[in-house]
């Protein structure tokens, strides 16, 4: 699948600060009216998406497509996800096999996760910079 | 078994386990100081739920996150739920709306196959949207209705249908929400939303023809010619006159009806008025189905439908020489 | 509405009071459905063994011994009955893992010398329509068993050589069947064995 | 084996009636309507007023821009008036219409029948020549010819192509041109090659016009650096990108013109024009139409100048059969269907191709059964039927990202469905869509 | 100016030849040999199936375009009588027209018209009703009678075993392969005629790989499809076949036994339900004949072909999607 | 082996969206985009390992030792909301523009009822640890599996005119009815 | 609203599982006869009612933000009730309803009702909403499970009507699928005219 494509999200320009505009991303149409989304477990709560380095051109409330390439994507899930999940599994095994006390294999291998995601912070302004997002004005 | 003890545990871990989590929250909390507005559920109720996007936004909930974000709501108006619904969130979020006048869609061709003789036949997907990027149209007016029913596609609330004798578009208007979406989707921009009108009597110019009077008259029997007498006659300046083509302006028209019966083409059509007594000589064409009857069924006026014009060229009046 | 503002000591109480009073509510559910649940489970139990077994009077011990099967790495539950000191039979609860969907429990009566007096199945997984029939209500497949005695009666399908008719389109779920009432056997005649020693 | 384009293209039935008759002249005709805008680019502006008189051959329309063409009068006469008037896609669009009262031409224009090989001008003088004289390119586009022959700073061409695949069926003019204008095409080409500073050009012909590539092979030894290759039937050969992968084995890169891999395609038409304005000082107020068709009675090119109303053409082939369903300004695969033939011949009309009533009707659509056809013959390498289905949903983001845009228009996969879907009509919508996206963004 | 109303539409204003109904007809001819060979071999019960299923598939098609749908009349296309032969074809002689019954309903009602008819369906339709049929009755489904050349009385025949069953079963049973191939009633030769138990149109190969060639020759399939599927499922149980010889049959039995031959070349193929372009057939085949030989050799049940197609025709749109043709002109991608 | 034989019968044979029925909400609601499905699959797969590993050791360490097995559900449904609700902070606070990446990638699925189910399972079956991680990332992998598949058919379906009653969940029913009748060939395949 | 429409709502017009396309799983799940249909509709609904009344009761006590996991708190005891109590009563049902029982607690019906409507609205109009659609999703599970058990078993409520094997399919999950789905279409076409 070619990773040119992007994903794309419909948004509201919530307010501009600077260079960055920030976007508030509305749910999909399918859930926009839906009655229960304050519950639903899927993540329809409204995010807002900082766009750095916009151009100067969007106002509070211009209708705008945020869209991310969809290597991107990958790449966020997969240092998101995938690479603790990853972590926590080998983890898990190896302590199994080598003491064979599973419980504690299990406490280790969830608490190995917080080394990560420590390490994760200090590379926070390196991954600010390799996630960047695209907004567009909506065509009418 | 010790039952105490199961009841100590059942209570010990389960209230143990709602502080942590209370405790958690908090911090969640702290983070996300978003919290939904309630009041955008509230007015999310109030909206029709039609997700039309008449009001320009996606869906009934952007429309109603930005109403509760909107400093005022001048610029917001719900065509499907109309005044009532605007006022009904207005009053959740204590500001005011102005009261928008209700309004309804008109069809501005009166062309049918009677009055405008197809001079070639088209042969392709039946959609107006695909035919206007084929050609002009089946007849010599090239702002006509194609006739082919994208705006009846386009309409969600089943208030614009096909006449199935005149070929064209006939709107209900107790069905229609003003929402926009035929107006949009028409290729030759035949649809405008007009104001209701009082007892919803209307009174418009049912064509879009900017060609001048011998090439439109020639092409379609109802078309406006630009002759202007209507301009002259109407008291209250509502009608003007551009490109060969009569407009008149619904926030001026006094609805008198002097232009109808001045028009030489008949291209100025009323609706919902009643008969009138002494007989105008001429009788307005007899194909048109008043759909409009619905509410006043003696009244025999035209419906709405018209011409429309045409995007390309245009700079047409030509150096006068 | 007047709502509780979100303050930490707010919702730690309030979360606490919730927990609380969940709490106290189920430890009181559990307790009043301890009995019924436990009795239940007992009926299971004694409606298969009275199915699988002759008129008895007691079951000694009554909570069944484990044994070790002849193949296989789980136990057996036997329930040796007695009819006053008379043991008239003894229920064997008996599984297989090469059911269809994977480990099922039946329980099989046998009398003294052998004979398979009645079986019930206690736990299955088996598809609906299929493999389900081998439950005496849905088909006379566990019939076949009964009165037989293993020692001249083939415990398997006809299939495969042996005495029992499959149950059409689940041979899979008949020859678990005959799989886990063979273990029962076998090892049921093997303690009778060693038991006679 | 004859070199063709690798990948996609379908063969239709040939039917080219009109190739075994030579060109005649049309007579003057009465009146002409010429189309102030003829070409792809800026409009051009009317430089003449109602009354006005004007000889064959006067300016009357000045290009309004560099990417834009001059218009010439193609008779002498009085300016009727200047008023919208159909054009062939039916829409309205401002045109200049004369009386012709004779046929008085403008000074300076030689208009003998003899042949001038030796090319006095400079390229500069070649280039404004065209311009000057309203050359824009006759194999369809009508894309202004001086501004593909002024090469960019920074980019450079290698050769010259000239397209004489005439790939569409039915349609003979060019083959007619280049079995009666030989030297003149090869001189025009040569004038090409001296503007662009190129010494190599290649003229790239189909296969079934035999006798054309044996005649300008032969006569091509008299010109320097011409090099004539057969090619195999098939189309759309004739499409640029098309046949420049067919004789160079170069790819136009998506989104990009000949240019950037150091081509110009021109037209064998266009040869000549060039070689008429450059060395007779001749406007481009004239030009080989074929009128072709089964039921059309005599079959035949014609020069007709531009702006004779079709009808006239029509008359000269023995009049309007009986039976006529569709009027085609243009071949069956690319032409435009007119809903009149009031309409002028423009600088564009390389043909008309007249069907009856029953080769008219297209076949009935229905699904599509997703034969994978129109995707294998497709030449550029796009899902047509992916892109119907997009843009039958509007979802003119995607398209794009489907590469709708590098559609060359070519009618192959709606050609080839079994299932008669109109996909190009959709491809059409959607281009038209993502290109209007496309215009907003760079606003 | 002429009278006439010239008609007006985009180009392309020709198009070649081909329609729809042809391409249909052109299958429904190249059946005509394997059908030849079901009645040679089952006699009239053939035929009985035969016209049931069709005439079952036309009148669900038919009654939905009408009453449902509301459409235009499909009839004529020839889809749903190809549906309907091709359901045919993969049912046994024996089966009580009531079965047939539900299979076409399954098939052209749920299977196409739910999802809108003829080129809109994912899945192919004939499969859908026969995968239904076989779970929802697997005693009838899978009783196939013992084929009895030019046999035309409809007697209730004696059932036997398909070749892939009675491998099945006696693998299962620990037998090994050499012997149950020694015991079993057909051998090569007659798989390759049809002379052996088996669903209508599956037993001969013979007949359906000279179908297979006239439709290739037709241009009405690409040769890769069934390409893939043949070399697939060759390679995989040739590669267990010389692990143990005595565990797994070889591959010409794989091969030409079950509905391999029929699945390949008529069904697989279905341009609706395939990949367009030749590098996704190739994976469509590969991973069809994979799933076959997985089920064969791994599952309960002794044949895969059908729930292999319609496994693969749900990665059908993925293999679109990620398979395009190449563009033209497209600048390799820069890193 | 045996690890292979539970991922199999997990992902193929036990299909949890196909034979289970669990997780059909976001199944139905959200997969209509391959890419989002890829996205979400992997989101389900962490969470769904983590919240494996988390539950075994509440009920093995706290639930079986104080016999109040019956309060796994209302434990389980805790620990996983808010385990959901923690991972999400911490992606938010450790890298702000990271966590708006998944978010404009993904439509965060988080708590289901996929996720509880596998947990309630993996109790069910008495699993030792690293079996019960198997088992959930053998779920994880089918639920993957189905959503993938049916976003690629979804996509396919929503271009093309279905008929008007059909439309969105039906058709999608429809399509999972089929598939889940495909995957029964896989049945006995361990 | 008046009482009626609130209690009624949840038949047709706002239907959990044919309109809402709520707590699919257990819908899908349990529905192989009518008579599990029924005890799952009837277990939710209980769920669902109880719920309601103690969240409209505690509405107005409780902060907004534990208010969510509050709920999650109340419903999980309401469904290990219900789960113990169907176990000690209704053994059979208990077992055949297995694992969808705990998953009641992530049905969103029963928290979408409890903070969509019992957390706005008075007691009486929230035991009202609970009871019209838990009947509202007893009815459809009802219906599907009897759809599935006419055709799978040719039996309906466990009484055999015929003497013969149904259409499998129907028992097994490919049945629910379908079933479901065009139960909705159905319900589309009754709805819209
Ligand atoms: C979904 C499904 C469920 C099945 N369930 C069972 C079952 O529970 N028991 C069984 O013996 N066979 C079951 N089968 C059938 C087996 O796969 C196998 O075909 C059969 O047991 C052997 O066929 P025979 O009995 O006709 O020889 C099932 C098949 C499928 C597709
Ligand atoms: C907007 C536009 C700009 C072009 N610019 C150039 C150019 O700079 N140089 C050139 O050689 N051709 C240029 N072309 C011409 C095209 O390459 C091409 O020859 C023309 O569109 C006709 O091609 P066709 O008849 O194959 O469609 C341009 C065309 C268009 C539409
Ligand atoms: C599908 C297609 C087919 C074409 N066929 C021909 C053709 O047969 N002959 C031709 O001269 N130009 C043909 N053209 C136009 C050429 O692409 C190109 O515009 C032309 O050769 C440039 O020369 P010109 O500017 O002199 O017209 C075709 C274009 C397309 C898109
Ligand atoms: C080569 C070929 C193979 C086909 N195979 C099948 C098939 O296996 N099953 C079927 O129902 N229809 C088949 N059809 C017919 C048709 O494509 C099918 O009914 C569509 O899937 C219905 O939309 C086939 C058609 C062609 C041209
Ligand atoms: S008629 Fe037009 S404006 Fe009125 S409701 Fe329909 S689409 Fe909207
Ligand atoms: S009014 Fe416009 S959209 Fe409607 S039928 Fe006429 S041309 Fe088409
Ligand atoms: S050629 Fe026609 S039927 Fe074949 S895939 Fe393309 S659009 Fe579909
Ligand atoms: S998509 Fe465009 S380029 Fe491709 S075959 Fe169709 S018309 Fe030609
Ligand atoms: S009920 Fe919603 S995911 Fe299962």
């Amino acid at each position: 699948m070619s990773s040119k494509t992007e994903v794309e999200h419909k948004g509201i320009v919530d307010h501009c600060q600077g260079n960055s505009v920030y976007v508030k991303i509305l749910a999909e149409s399918a859930c926009a009216s839906c009655k229960i989304q304050s519950v639903c477990s899927m993540d329809t709560k409204e995010k807002i998406i900082e766009i750095d380095n916009a151009p100067p051109d969007y106002h509070k409330g211009d209708s705008v497509v945020v869209s991310i390439s969809g290597k991107h994507g990958y790449k966020a899930l997969f240092i998101a996800y995938l690479l603790p999940f990853l972590l926590s599994l080998t983890t898990l095994i190896i302590c199994i096999k080598l003491t064979g006390n599973e419980g504690l294999s299990g406490l280790i291998s969830v608490l190995i996760l917080a080394p990560y995601f420590l390490i994760l912070r200090y590379l926070r302004p390196k991954l600010k910079k390799s996630f960047r997002f695209n907004v567009n004005k909506t065509h009418e | 078994m010790n039952n105490m003890e199961i009841i100590l545990y059942t209570l010990l871990s389960l209230s143990g386990l709602g502080i942590i989590l209370a405790l958690i929250l908090y911090v969640v909390a702290q983070r996300f100081k978003v919290v939904e507005d309630p009041r955008i559920d509230e007015i999310d109720e109030l909206l029709p739920g039609a997700n039309c996007g008449g009001c320009g936004y996606p869906g009934c909930r952007g429309f109603a996150e930005a109403l509760v974000q909107a400093d005022s709501l001048d610029d917001f108006y719900c065509p499907v739920g109309g005044n009532e619904t605007m006022k009904a969130a207005a009053s959740i979020l204590g500001k005011e709306v102005a009261e928008k006048e209700k309004q309804v869609a008109v069809v501005r061709c009166q062309g049918s196959p009677e009055h405008r003789k197809k001079t070639s036949e088209y042969d392709g997907p039946q959609s107006c949207i695909l035919e206007s990027k084929t050609y002009s149209g089946d007849s010599d007016c090239p702002y006509a209705c194609l006739g082919l029913g994208d705006c009846v596609e386009a309409c969600d609330f089943d208030a614009i249908h096909m006449n199935p004798e005149t070929h064209l578009p006939e709107v209900i208007e107790a069905n229609c929400t003003a929402c926009n979406a035929c107006v949009e989707v028409c290729p030759h921009d035949i649809i405008e939303l007009r104001n209701a009108g009082k007892k919803s009597r209307r009174i418009y110019v049912s064509c879009v023809n900017e060609d001048k009077g011998g090439p439109a008259k020639k092409a379609c029997d109802v078309a406006c010619i630009g002759c202007g007498k209507c301009v002259k006659v109407c008291a209250f300046d509502a009608i003007t006159l551009e490109n060969n083509l009569a407009y008149i302006d619904y926030e001026k028209c006094k609805l008198c009806r002097k232009c109808v019966d001045e028009c030489p083409t008949n291209a100025i059509v009323e609706v919902n008025f009643p008969p009138k007594k002494k007989k105008t000589e001429k009788k307005p064409p007899p194909d048109k189905k008043e759909t409009e009857k619905k509410s006043q069924p003696k009244d025999n006026t035209n419906q709405a439908s018209e011409n429309e014009q045409e995007q390309q060229n245009s700079n047409s009046d030509e150096t006068k020489a | 509405m007047a709502k509780k503002e979100s303050t930490l000591l707010n919702m730690v109480l309030t979360l606490f009071l919730v927990t609380a009073a969940a709490g106290l509510a189920l430890a009181l559910v559990y307790n009043t459905t301890l009995e019924p649940i436990q009795q239940v489970e007992k009926e299971v139990l004694e409606t298969a063994l009275g199915r699988v077994l002759p008129e008895f009077d007691k079951i000694e011990p009554p909570s069944g011994i484990e044994v070790a099967p002849e193949n296989g790495k789980d136990p057996l539950v036997f329930y040796p009955a007695y009819k006053g000191e008379e043991p008239v039979g003894t229920a064997v609860k008996t599984y297989t893992d090469q059911g269809f969907s994977g480990r099922f429990w039946i329980m099989v009566g046998f009398s003294p010398d052998g004979t398979i007096i009645n079986t019930a199945v206690l736990e299955h997984k088996e598809t609906p329509g299929l493999g389900d029939k081998m439950e005496t209500e849905k088909s006379d497949f566990p019939d076949q068993f009964k009165g037989e005695n293993p020692a001249d009666f083939g415990l398997s399908v006809t299939k495969d050589g042996g005495d029992v008719d499959a149950i059409t389109a689940a041979t899979i779920s008949s020859r678990a069947f005959c799989d886990a009432v063979d273990r029962a056997y076998k090892t049921f005649m093997n303690k009778n064995k060693g038991g006679a020693k | 084996m004859l070199k063709t384009f690798p990948k996609g293209g379908v063969h239709p039935e040939e039917n080219k009636l009109s190739a075994g008759n030579g060109i005649k002249k049309m007579p003057l005709p009465k009146q002409v309507i010429v189309p102030v805008s003829q070409h792809i680019g800026a409009p051009a502006q009317a430089v003449v007023k109602r009354g006005d008189k004007v000889k064959t051959g006067t300016l009357i329309a000045k290009a309004g821009g560099f990417v834009s063409s001059n218009a010439h009068s193609p008779v002498s006469g009085k300016v009727k008036k200047i008023d919208n008037m159909m054009d062939a896609a039916g829409f309205k669009k401002p045109c200049i219409i004369i009386d012709t009262e004779e046929d008085e031409w403008e000074e300076g224009i030689d208009t003998s029948n003899d042949l001038i090989k030796d090319i006095n001008a400079t390229s500069d003088e070649i280039r404004n020549k065209i311009a000057d004289a309203g050359i824009v390119g006759l194999g369809g586009a009508t894309f202004p010819t001086h501004v593909k022959l002024s090469i960019p700073d920074g980019k450079s061409i290698d050769h010259i192509i000239i397209n004489g695949a005439e790939c569409e069926p039915y349609l003979t003019s060019d083959h007619r041109v280049m079995l009666e204008k030989g030297h003149q095409i090869l001189i025009g080409t040569q004038l090409l090659m001296k503007a662009t500073g190129v010494s190599k050009a290649i003229i790239g012909i189909e296969n079934n016009k035999r006798d054309a590539i044996e005649f300008l092979t032969n006569i091509a030894k008299e010109y320097d650096g011409i090099h004539i290759q057969p090619l195999k039937v098939q189309y759309p050969q004739g499409g640029e990108k098309q046949l420049i992968k067919a004789l160079l084995n170069r790819e136009v890169p998506s989104g990009g013109l000949p240019l950037d891999i150091g081509c110009v395609v021109q037209n064998v038409g266009t040869t000549v024009a060039v070689y008429e304005a450059v060395q007779k000082n001749k406007p481009l107020i004239e030009r080989v139409v074929c009128v072709t068709g089964k039921s059309v009675k005599e079959p035949c090119n014609l020069v007709a100048r531009i702006g004779t109303p079709l009808s006239e053409l029509i008359e000269e082939v023995g009049g309007l059969p009986e039976d006529t369903g569709k009027v085609i300004s243009g071949g069956p695969m690319m032409g435009k269907a007119v809903s009149t033939t009031d309409i002028p011949v423009t600088k564009g009309t390389s043909g008309i191709t007249i069907f009856n009533k029953i080769e008219s009707k297209r076949g009935v659509a229905t699904n599509c059964i997703r034969c994978a056809r129109c995707l294998s013959v497709c030449p550029v390498g796009l899902e047509p039927y992916h892109l119907k289905n997009i843009s039958e949903n509007e979802d003119w983001e995607m398209l794009e990202q489907e590469h709708v845009m590098d559609c060359i228009e070519c009618g192959s996969c709606s050609y080839t469905c079994p299932a008669n879907v109109p996909l190009l009509d959709y491809v059409r919508l959607g281009k038209a869509n993502v290109s209007q996206i496309i215009r907003s963004r760079k606003k | 100016m002429n009278t006439n109303k010239l008609i007006v539409s985009q180009s392309p204003h020709v198009s070649d030849k081909n329609s729809v109904q042809k391409i249909m007809y052109t299958v429904l001819i190249a059946l005509i040999p394997a059908f030849l060979v079901s009645v040679y071999f089952f006699g009239l019960d053939a035929i009985r199936v035969q016209v049931i299923a069709i005439a079952s598939c036309i009148l669900v098609e038919w009654a939905i375009q009408k009453f449902l749908i509301k459409g235009n009349n499909t009839i004529p296309d020839g889809s749903a009588i190809l549906t309907g032969v091709l359901l045919a074809f993969n049912v046994p002689s024996n089966l009580p027209w009531w079965i047939i019954v539900i299979g076409a309903i399954v098939a052209i009602g749920i299977g196409k018209m739910s999802f809108g008819g003829l080129g809109k369906n994912p899945f192919n339709p004939a499969l859908v009703g026969r995968v239904f049929m076989l779970i929802s009755f697997p005693v009838q489904m899978t009783s196939w009678p013992k084929v009895q050349v030019l046999n035309f009385a409809m007697t209730d025949a004696e059932t036997g075993a398909t070749p892939l069953a009675i491998m099945k079963e006696g693998i299962s049973n620990g037998e090994p392969v050499s012997q149950i191939m020694n015991s079993m009633p057909t051998s090569y030769a007659d798989w390759l005629t049809g002379e052996m138990g088996g669903s209508l149109g599956e037993i001969s190969a013979l007949a359906l790989i000279i179908g297979g060639i006239y439709l290739v020759w037709k241009k009405v399939i690409t040769i890769h499809t069934p390409l893939a599927i043949f070399g697939s499922i060759a390679l995989f149980t040739g590669i267990l076949y010389l692990i143990d010889p005595q565990s797994f049959a070889d591959p010409a039995f794989h091969l030409l036994t079950g509905g391999v031959m029929l699945g390949a070349i008529y069904m697989a193929t279905d341009m609706v339900t395939s990949p367009m372009v030749p590098k996704g057939m190739w994976i469509y085949g590969i991973g069809i004949g994979v799933i076959t030989v997985l089920i064969r050799v791994w599952g309960a049940y002794p044949e895969g072909v059908s729930f292999a197609i319609l496994i693969m025709n749900a990665f059908v749109p993925l293999i679109n999607r990620s398979m395009k043709p190449k563009l033209f002109g497209e600048k390799k991608k820069e890193k | 082996m045996e690890y292979i034989v539970i991922i199999i019968s997990a992902v193929f044979v036990n299909n949890i969206v196909l034979a289970q029925f669990l997780g059909l909400c976001p199944f139905v609601g959200v997969s209509s985009k391959v890419k989002t499905a890829t996205g979400m699959s992997g989101a389900v797969l962490f969470v769904m390992f983590i919240a494996t590993v988390i539950t075994w050791l509440i009920q093995n360490y706290i639930l079986l030792p104080f016999k109040i097995e019956y309060m796994q559900t209302i434990a389980f449904i805790l620990v996983i909301s808010s385990l959901v609700q923690m991972v999400e902070i911490i992606l938010k606070k450790i890298s702000p523009s990271l966590f708006q990446a998944l978010g404009v990638f993904l439509p965060l699925i988080t708590t289901n009822c996929a996720i509880l189910g596998v947990t309630l399972l993996t109790v069910q079956n008495d699993f030792k640890l690293l079996e019960a991680v198997f088992f959930a990332i053998g779920h994880a992998g089918g639920f993957a599996l189905a959503l993938i598949i049916f976003a690629g058919i979804r996509e396919h379906l929503d271009l093309i005119n279905l008929p008007k009653g059909m439309r969105g969940v039906p058709a999608a029913l429809v399509v999972a009815g089929i598939l889940s009748l495909a995957f029964m060939g896989f049945a006995g395949l361990v | 609203m008046n009482k009626w429409k609130i209690f009624s709502k949840g038949f047709i017009k706002e239907n959990p599982v044919f309109v809402l396309l709520l707590g699919l799983c257990p819908t899908l799940g349990v529905t192989t006869s009518a008579i599990n249909g029924l005890g799952m509709g009837l277990a939710t609904t209980f769920v669902l009612v109880m719920s309601n009344i103690v969240v409209s009761l505690v509405k107005s006590v409780i902060p907004n933000k534990v208010r969510i996991p509050s709920f999650i708190v109340i419903i999980a005891s309401f469904v290990t009730i219900v789960d113990l109590v169907m176990k000690a009563y209704v053994p059979a049902l208990h077992s055949q309803l297995g694992l969808f029982i705990p998953l009641i607690v992530v049905n969103c019906l029963v928290m979408g009702r409890a903070e969509a409507f019992a957390s706005k609205n008075s007691l009486g109009d929230s035991i009202l909403d609970g009871l019209g659609m838990g009947l509202g999703f007893a009815f459809a599970l009802t219906l599907l499970g009897a759809v599935r058990e006419i055709l799978g078993s040719l039996s309906i409520f466990g009484i055999q009507f015929a003497e013969a094997d149904g259409m499998l399919v129907f028992v097994l999950a490919p049945g629910a699928f379908l079933g479901l789905a065009y139960l909705i279409a159905l319900m589309r076409k009754i709805t819209d005219k």
